[in-house]
């Protein structure tokens, strides 16, 4: 999706704002709203990659105007509407109105430090053999789905070099929309600045990027 | 309870009750309640996850990793080959650092990290991000004009010296390993990751000197 | 510049909302900020270019989330504090407090029928011949200027066709920034929605855009 | 005084007299208040402006150079070769319009105009643009899937019609030449005009039926 979150490349933002002694979290709630969509992705009901896409898919305005956990906030919000895990009217309200609807697990206190030390891997095995090797020519896509993709637009038609090949990992644009990990092999593609952005790119400046195989063409 | 601003989360009816709750607050409490209730998520699990990422996780991390590449040279080769299962022999790793990257800074590069979709992080290794790392001045402009923002952060480095910016596009994650710095002969392990900051190991900053403050 | 304003392929708006019966107006406010911004632009002190590019210079989040004539408003403020015309005091409590600069000219009640019934040709002679003819494949240049540009993301590093060649024209680039009208020949180049889009463009779907000559390269 | 909207115009001081004023009337109020006290701006210039494109340019105009197109082939020659001078001939132009082209539909193929980049609009021949003209969902919509756009506006096209999208991103501006309907051989240029609807010049919208509601 050519939303908010793609962001590469665009211009008249100002200048980059740190904040020194910055605190993990600014307010109460941010916590919270981290701390829930942590334990609500380890439901099981959604994933990784459905959570961005719920994110991205914000009116562009309304991604672009809203702090980082408000816009978990309100994707997390339609989830769990969407998934029927509850009511707009029991989320504007706090109180209960309607029975909980399954979830395949609940993640339990003791099992937080284990598995989060653990992590949650995205490789899976392959079958087909990899399609481009380290050194090769290739140029993103043209593609504009209107789901989730994580090919970004600044790169897409433009020329680059595999520089390295991963392995199988989960793939993303299947997984956001629940039909599947349908994993596929995944590659950094370095890019030029001047092939993405012209002749007045800074010189000496390149992009890399992970694509997946399908995002991928081979240059004759 | 294992951190302090704990107590207004706890009832079952969030209502405002006094005007240190703002209006996002009052918002999450209702639906912390709703899903507390149903039964999807269990307040000790929450409480976990929030002192985890609060207390626990941050570039301290990082910069155990940076420090032992600096001093140990098998360990700096294994890292730059294959980085997590390197990370992992000193205990660095798990949730957003499954499939970790290093990439080293040298005379002639300069590596920059950032995101341009969403928010991608080493969460492991450097914490949760900062703010500005999310923020769509930085994501839109580190792959466009990174010098100029290097500048922004006051890294000005000479004409000749490559940048190459790592747009974290899928679930592998970057670190920056930053070069040690000069006069730092002397120093052991510890002192060397005390020079070593969080933006040093994202790219947009270089490892302290030796003997200046932090 | 790659601002809010440039929206040509974005997703995530959600539908289009025609209005019935829609005033042309819809608030006294509205059409006085049209009123002033036309003979604000009747005094000389800056030029249409450049309001377009006070108007884009609005970070993207604000340009997205504020109404069309907000946008003008708001272009138009900037624009009047920027060459000294007011200053941010005056314009908050509406009282003069600083002289008036000099404009170049003020329009008149009576010149508004004439001047506008015959309007501003934008056309000018340009000495050497036009590089490209109809019929001709050319690429919009990859280029990403931080300033004003009129030609759309979408399109860049695309190929097209020229399917007009319509003379000597003011070049917007230059114009915006107040540094000369710089004519050049402008062009029509249609591009296939497939080379814009990808394979799943709708079928049997192009766009036509107006191209300077600067924006454009032969394809070999 | 041209109109009705007036006298909160033009004391000099404004200030909130009243609640039919919102902020930005007197953020308004205060920016016309300095510029005409300044000497910048004439209220006659002002209100003349405000008249002309409140009440007397609309798509009145761009009706009657369809009309003429549909019953003067001559007319429609010169209107598609050089639309400006065409139009000119029958009293249409002016500021907005001083580049016309006239794209005209054929069975084969729609023609449908946008500006992406802001709001370019013939104003001489079809009045102020609409909101939603302006809006980003049509900006950003028209050109990638301009099929679908024109199934919202209720515009469903043969599957073999080709859509042609004109994107405004110069000084030319583009009207569409909306093919004559069916059952309209007995009707003046009138009658005819009155079914021409703003859209169907847009290419957002088809002509009336003849003896269809207005």
């Amino acid at each position: 999706m050519n939303g908010g979150q793609d962001l590469g490349g665009m211009q008249g933002f100002g200048p980059i704002a740190p904040e020194p002694n910055e605190p993990r979290f600014h307010a109460p709630w941010e916590k919270r709203v981290f701390g829930l969509a942590m334990a609500m992705g380890a439901t099981g009901t959604w994933n990784l990659d459905a959570s961005r896409a719920a994110r991205e898919s914000l009116p562009p305005g309304e991604y672009l105007t809203s702090s980082y956990y408000a816009i978990w906030l309100k994707a997390l919000e339609r989830q769990v509407k969407a998934h029927g895990l509850a009511t707009a009217d029991e989320l504007a309200t706090g109180t209960v109105s309607a029975p909980a609807a399954p979830v395949k697990r609940v993640l339990e206190g003791t099992e937080v430090a284990p598995l989060f030390a653990r992590g949650f891997p995205s490789d899976r095995p392959v079958a087909a053999p990899a399609r481009f090797a380290v050194g090769e020519r290739v140029r993103a896509l043209t593609i504009n789905p209107p789901g989730h993709t994580r090919l970004p637009r600044y790169v897409r038609g433009r020329p680059g070099l595999v520089e390295a090949v991963h392995g199988g990992f989960i793939f993303p644009d299947t997984n956001a929309r629940l039909a599947g990990e349908a994993p596929q092999w995944l590659y950094t593609v370095r890019f030029s600045g001047r092939d993405l952005w012209g002749e007045a790119a800074e010189p000496g400046h390149t992009v890399s990027v992970n694509a997946f195989e399908s995002y991928l063409e081979p240059i004759p | 309870m294992p951190h302090d601003h704990h107590d207004e989360h706890h009832d079952d009816h969030p209502h405002p009750h006094g005007s240190e709750l703002s209006p996002m607050d009052l918002r999450v409490r209702a639906l912390e309640s709703v899903l507390v209730e149903k039964g999807y998520v269990d307040p000790a699990a929450l409480d976990a996850l929030i002192e985890t990422y609060e207390t626990k996780v941050g570039p301290h991390n990082g910069a155990r990793v940076v420090a032992r590449a600096w001093v140990d040279p098998g360990f700096r080769e294994r890292l730059l080959a294959d980085a997590t299962p390197a990370m992992r022999e000193i205990g660095v790793g798990g949730r957003g650092g499954e499939h970790m990257v290093v990439a080293a800074n040298t005379p002639d590069e300069h590596n920059l990290v950032v995101c341009t979709l969403c928010s991608c992080y080493p969460w492991p290794v450097l914490g949760l991000p900062p703010v500005w790392y999310k923020s769509p001045p930085y994501r839109a402009r580190a792959v466009i004009e990174p010098r100029a923002v290097l500048a922004e952060f006051g890294v000005a480095l000479p004409e000749a010296t490559r940048i190459r910016v790592w747009d974290s596009t899928a679930e592998l994650r970057y670190m920056v390993l930053p070069m040690r710095p000069a006069g730092t002969e002397g120093l052991d392990e510890a002192a060397l990751a005390a020079l070593v900051t969080r933006d040093s190991m994202i790219g947009t900053g270089l490892p302290r000197a030796p003997g200046a403050s932090s």
